[in-house]
């Protein structure tokens, strides 16, 4: 028993959580309609996380996915702007994506820099490397083809009135890969090894650097990803749109490694945690409560959540 | 245990498989190794002799491709080879059991066992979770383990069942059925954590190697095994080789001497004073989770020994009794006086010192140096005004201690790090003994210490107990608690089998209790 | 030629980009060499920067921050001898003058198209930042007009987070408002202290499919993006127009007069600012 | 000779920096005053790394800084609006950010959240708290005591021309306690061994939730002298103006621990990692950079100064 509250603690959080909202919005918030919004207005946020779980089940983390979310989305209007296609302008984000990513990977694995200082820097030169390449400005309107701005509003009808946004089912898609990846591959396995011992995966012969560099690597494609989304769904591309994700994007790993025993990252745990922000975001508003006070809330409502699964794991 | 061994000794090839050659190591300017050579052939256990710090550790990591050598040639099968990394070593058919034992705590026993290598797979693309445990079990059961669930985390496993999981998956090739053993298994002290049955089934798939073919290198500081298993050894003296001599007709004097570079005795220090009548520790009822009812007293002078098979209930009562893992029932008393203790740190206040039984996880803050880990539990000693450390006196404690139990160092400043097994070890005995405390609780204290140390040590706790401490001492080293201990309390599942006196018991009297034969003498 | 430091926190703001822009402009025909300095928000750091200008000896410093706030870097430079001219700042003492629209006027007439266009009855969400002082008096006047309308509520009072540049969080958070209030005509208006939110409430109405029930939409500063939705004629109506570069230009005006020894008289100098509807906005 | 480098690369990196600033800006960089005035402009940023390294010391994190000094700021300006002294505010401010630095420390230590889920909350908690208290508005002009906004700008005159500045003072009086109390007390030691090995520390006697409690409350203590600095050189306070300094602070730390072979925080390194983040700033603006190419550099620079001191340092 105390020992399942400490597993399911957050889970049990979370439940808690939207059972309240239900009752206390009986008649919007327990809706496909509003879960489906839930769904697409986290979808960035849960692509971000996904992927910063594949670098956090190494023990390390990404700092720059925020940076790297705003620099994809810049780079891709930029390629609009001169006329290139969808197609042309997506595959050269994803493709700063993955370079960016692979040079945070090779700081850390091959010149051997600390994860939070290289992906500090690398924070910092993306950054300014969207403010560089768009002037600081805002790409919008005619230059962003609607093919591409139509994407975030387009979605699979499901009943006249509600339909799977395609938005949710990129970040579904990302959450099967990373799934798939982490748990059903020996390049997953290996990366928990890693998170676990690194001298005793390297030991058992495992190529710890390769590893490492790969899976920044996703992190930096996964960040791409988002940024996309995001500029999709906002029909626009700012240098600093993407840096609201990578606070949360690592909150929600750590919410969801609440829930495993030993205390590693896994990718359904991580949907939990960013289910969890998503949903109170939502709920909150829904309820009218002023923003400072669902400030408050949210935080306490955090704390409390993995609290209980939390008791006691420390001693001493 | 007689020390007789029977085996054909035409087995041995003549076949070089291994030779190193002049090795050179130093760290930042201290070298471990300077000229160290060893050949192994095809066929023979080859046990690597050497005090504490003598460089045997380095010299199994140069060939692991944890450490790079400053100088010196390997070659296997007469061919020149670099070893870069684990994985080259892995390649070149080399399979280790390390000293320090390292696992995945939140891995399953299986995946760790395959760490590294392709796991079973169904229709190509998922992982084959049944097949995966499956072949673990059967890895396993090559090594006589079958108490070992495949499924279960490692972090579940006690330590000495890491060890044998570790130990397994050096074997793994050759425990699979039509698999072929690897060139060569370094091991480097596998049974420091095992017990005396389970030693018996290590050595048997030695054994089984040797007769394959395999080569092997064996490092223990317990001579009785080495004089059992080996053919022929090496030893290392200050990084350097001095001798290479087959075991047969070889004495373990000449052995000691060869490693020690004088003349020395092995045996135990005779007790220098009586116990007294006064109890020094009184435990009454004693349960917890795991032990039942737990009943004891110590008398100040006197060794009590805890002995049992792995787990059942030594390190337990230690652990319960300093408040290790929380509260627990029944009644403690410290002469004469009850005492109420939940945390380790009302522990040391009280005057038991703890000495615990995995000195990386549990003993030692390996980024501090010597002094800082020697000093911890006793820093309210060493303030000046109230909240400045004295740190001279700091490290003026732990030169001292350490000139004691024999400790080979830079100086008291030294990363724990930095210190060979064996004297990381000794780091953590000083600890136990710094601060004069009432009640010493050891539990397994001179594990990897060599003999020369382990002597001192013992001679060490004699005078102890002639100053009026009492000592419990949890070991699964017998000759040592049949020599050392006055009397010796045998657990059997978390419960009290038998109490008996050491005056007239052998050592397989006492691994006849433990295992709780019928036909055991009983005190 | 002279050397001229402008220093802001808020350049990744599109009004600051434009008028910083229109300075830039004007300091290539003086032959002008201008470093802009951005600190991302931290108003400390405009201190330290000012005080780096002072150190460098600059010519004259532009500043697009309150002054009162980074008074101890308006010491140093004015210990150092060089004059600051604020660009959208604030009335200051240290100031030669301080170029700026009026905010006050600006919120008075956005809240009162939107008070006039729901006809003084309905439920309004205002999305503001009291952070920040000029956008704060915004809020302040739309309180007034709305408050002196009896029939208009105030449904909900939103701060937007702004880390991400407000426009998604705005769409989030009018999301949610849209889902609380799901009745055609539960929502009238929604009135916002700047654009960015103004445009993320039109992107949730929109996603929502309520764009017909005719809630009307206002912002402030007439961003390019702003007139883009304002020319589709949709649920943004109405924004202001701050004359960007009038204020950036006007700053660069009075730099010059100042380095040849006239500056300005008055210490405050108003661009004007225009309400910006359908009717005109591809003017 | 690589084993130097290895420790003291980062600090050559340093130097190399203020070396070059030395040659391309030759009258200004290299003055008393401009010195004087980076120690000035790093104060805040130094109080909150400092107090901060107390808390990595033990392996933990606390992202609730740049709230905390923010609402400190805020208690203070409300008390000053109350009419209430200077001296009331600031030992106000103070006790609200030892209260809170003690809630996180609860948090963590007894409640057993991981540091960075608790103090991801509180960060959320104590912003939304000076939000709230302060109506979100920014507290300035007549209500801010000269007295107070005056401290900033004071300080001990050595020259006519050039003045230790009050704030500088108090960052170094701030360093002289964490330095005394991490590397010559017991209760240094004890934190430095629980951040080697939590265990070990408990199983030798050391009162490891206790201490860890302690040490937030430190913590907490310093980033609302940072915000009570912050404020009194902005002479105003409003809830968001310290939320730059947790990533910075956190950044000066990890640069410092480049600076150990065991990879631990000391503050003295601290304050080098301090020191890099400052100068760049100054001599890069300066040197009339471009902001955003500034920004690029820094990231750059940053990620260079470290390298040389990692180079080598992973395996496998
Ligand atoms: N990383 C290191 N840094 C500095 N010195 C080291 C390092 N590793 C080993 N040494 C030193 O090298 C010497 C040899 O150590 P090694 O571990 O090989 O000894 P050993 O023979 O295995 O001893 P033991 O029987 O105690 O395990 C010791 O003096 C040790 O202090
Ligand atoms: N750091 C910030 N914090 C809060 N809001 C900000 C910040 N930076 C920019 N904004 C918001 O972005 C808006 C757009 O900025 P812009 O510079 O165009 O307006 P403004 O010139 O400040 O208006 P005014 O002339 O009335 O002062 C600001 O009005 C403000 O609401
Ligand atoms: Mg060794
Ligand atoms: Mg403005």
């Amino acid at each position: 028993m105390a020992s399942a509250l400490k597993t399911y603690g957050t889970l049990i959080g979370f439940v808690l959580v939207v059972l309240f909202f239900w009752i206390e919005i009986p008649d919007t918030f327990m809706t496909a309609k509003n879960w489906l919004n839930i769904s697409q207005q986290v979808s960035m946020l849960a692509v971000v996380a996904f992927t910063m779980t594949i670098v956090m089940v190494m023990g390390d983390f990404d700092l720059s996915v925020g940076s790297m979310a705003s620099l994809a989305g810049i780079v891709a209007a930029l390629a609009f702007r001169d006329g290139h296609g969808v197609w042309v302008g997506v595959a050269l984000a994803l493709a700063v994506g993955l370079v960016g990513g692979l040079l945070n990977g090779a700081l850390v694995a091959y010149v051997g820099i600390l994860p939070f200082v290289a992906t500090l820097g690398t924070l910092t030169v993306y950054s300014g490397l969207a403010f560089l390449v768009s002037g600081g400005k805002t790409i919008f309107g005619r230059d962003i083809p609607t093919a591409f701005s139509g994407f975030a509003r387009s979605g699979i009808s499901l009943t006249d009135t509600v339909s799977l946004p395609s938005l949710t089912i990129v970040a579904a898609l990302v959450l099967l890969v990373v799934w798939f990846t982490l748990e059903q591959t020996t390049f997953g396995r290996r990366l928990y090894a890693i998170g676990g011992n690194k001298e005793a995966a390297r030991l058992a012969g495992i190529r710890v650097r390769r590893l490492r560099f790969l899976a920044f690597g996703l992190s930096g494609l996964g960040a791409a990803t988002a940024g996309l989304m995001y500029a999709s769904r906002v029909a626009s591309a700012n240098p600093t749109q993407g840096s609201g994700l990578m606070l949360d994007a690592i909150a929600a790993v750590f919410l969801g490694m609440t829930m495993s025993e030993e205390g590693e990252p896994h990718v359904a745990a991580t949907l939990i945690g960013v289910l969890i922000l998503g949903v109170l975001g939502n709920g909150l508003t829904q309820m009218s409560i002023d923003s400072y006070v669902r400030e408050v809330l949210i935080g306490s409502i955090i704390v409390l959540a993995v609290a209980s699964s939390s008791l006691g794991k420390t001693k001493g | 245990m007689d020390g007789r061994r029977c085996r054909p000794p035409d087995r041995v090839s003549d076949m070089t498989l291994l030779s190193i050659n002049g090795l050179d190591k130093s760290f930042a300017g201290a070298r471990a190794l300077g000229g160290a050579s060893l050949e192994v052939r095809a066929g023979e256990v080859h046990a690597l002799m050497g005090e504490n710090g003598a460089g045997k550790s380095t010299l199994i990591k140069v060939l692991a491709g944890v450490v790079k050598p400053d100088a010196g040639a390997i070659a296997i099968d007469g061919a020149s080879v670099t070893i870069g990394s684990p994985a080259d070593s892995l390649r070149l058919g080399l399979r280790f059991i390390h000293q320090e034992l390292s696992v995945v705590p939140h891995l399953s026993v299986a995946e760790n066992i395959f760490l590294g290598r392709d796991y079973p797979r169904r229709w190509g693309v998922m992982i084959d979770w049944d097949g995966l445990n499956r072949r673990a079990a059967a890895v396993l059961a090559g090594l006589g383990v079958n108490h070992i669930p495949p499924g279960r985390k490692m972090a579940r496993l006690s330590v000495g069942d890491q060890m044998l999981v570790k130990i397994a998956t050096a074997f793994q090739d050759a425990s699979v059925e039509g698999g072929a053993p690897a060139r060569l298994y370094v091991m480097d002290e596998p049974t420091a954590a095992l017990s005396a049955e389970e030693s018996q089934r290590l050595f048997a798939v030695i054994r089984r190697l040797r007769a394959a073919g395999a080569g092997i290198i064996y490092v223990s500081h317990r001579l009785d095994e080495v004089m059992e298993l080996a053919d022929r050894l090496t030893v290392l003296r200050d990084g350097a080789t001095v001798a290479t001599r087959d075991i047969a007709g070889l004495q373990k004097l000449e052995v000691i001497e060869l490693m020690i570079g004088r003349r020395f005795a092995e045996g135990y220090p005779p007790r220098l004073a009586p116990v007294s009548s006064e109890v020094a520790l009184n435990v009454e009822g004693l349960s917890t989770a795991y032990l039942q009812d737990v009943t004891f007293e110590v008398r100040k002078g006197e060794i009590l020994g805890l002995a049992g098979l792995e787990g059942a209930g030594q390190s337990e009562v230690i652990r319960a009794i300093v408040g290790a893992d929380g509260g627990h029932d029944g009644a403690v008393s410290l002469a004469g006086r009850p005492v109420k203790i939940e945390e380790p740190v009302s522990a040391w206040a009280k005057g038991l010192a703890f000495l615990p039984r995995e000195r990386r996880q549990e003993g030692l803050v390996s980024s501090a140096s010597i002094a800082g880990n020697v000093s911890l539990p006793h820093l309210d000693d060493l303030v000046r005004f109230g909240l400045v450390l004295d740190r001279a006196a700091e490290a003026e404690q732990a030169v001292d201690l350490g000139r004691k139990v024999k400790l080979k160092s830079k100086g008291p400043r030294q990363k724990v790090r930095e210190l060979s097994g064996g004297n990381q070890q000794k780091v953590v005995f000083a600890r136990a003994i710094a601060g004069s405390p009432d009640v010493l609780l050891l539990d397994e204290p001179t594990r990897g210490v060599d003999v020369g140390a382990r002597y001192d040590i013992h001679a060490l706790l004699r005078e102890l107990t002639a100053e009026g401490k009492a000592v419990v001492l949890a070991s699964s080293d017998l000759p040592e608690l049949v020599y050392m201990a006055d009397r010796i309390i045998v657990f059997r599942d978390g419960k009290v089998a038998t109490t008996v006196s050491t005056e007239g018991l052998d050592q397989a009297g006492l691994a006849a209790l433990c295992f709780g034969t019928p036909t055991a003498p009983s005190a | 030629a002279g050397k001229i430091a402008v220093i802001t926190p808020y350049l990744a703001q599109p009004g600051t980009q434009f008028y910083v822009e229109a300075f830039q402009a004007a300091a290539k025909d003086k032959a002008w060499d201008v470093n802009v300095i951005d600190t991302k928000g931290d108003v400390a750091a405009v201190i330290s920067r000012l005080e780096d200008a002072a150190t460098q000896k600059v010519d004259a410093v532009v500043i697009n921050v309150d002054p009162a706030q980074v008074e101890a870097g308006l010491a140093a430079v004015k210990d150092a001898g060089i004059p600051v001219v604020g660009m959208d700042a604030g009335a200051s003492p240290y100031l030669v003058t301080n170029v700026t629209s009026n905010g006050y006027a600006m919120a008075a007439d956005t809240a009162a198209y939107v008070a006039n266009r729901i006809e003084g009855k309905g439920s309004v969400v205002m999305f503001v930042f009291d952070a920040f002082p000029p956008v704060q008096v915004r809020g302040v006047i739309a309180d007034a007009v709305f408050g002196n309308n009896p029939d208009i509520k105030v449904l909900d009072r939103v701060t937007p987070d702004v880390s991400d540049g407000g426009i998604a969080d705005s769409r989030a958070k009018m999301e949610a408002i849209l889902a609380a209030n799901p009745d055609k005509g539960s929502i009238s208006a929604v009135w916002a202290a700047w654009d960015q939110p103004a445009l993320g409430a039109l992107q949730a109405i929109e996603a929502a499919g309520r764009q017909d029930e005719g809630i009307v939409i206002t912002g402030i500063d007439a961003n390019p993006q702003a007139r883009e939705a304002i020319a589709a004629g949709g649920n943004f109506e109405a924004s202001m127009a701050q004359d960007f570069h009038g204020i950036g230009a006007a700053a660069a005006e009075a730099v010059a007069q100042t380095l040849s020894g006239k500056p300005p008289k008055s210490s405050v100098t108003y661009v004007p600012t225009k309400l910006i509807t359908i009717d005109n906005v591809k003017e």
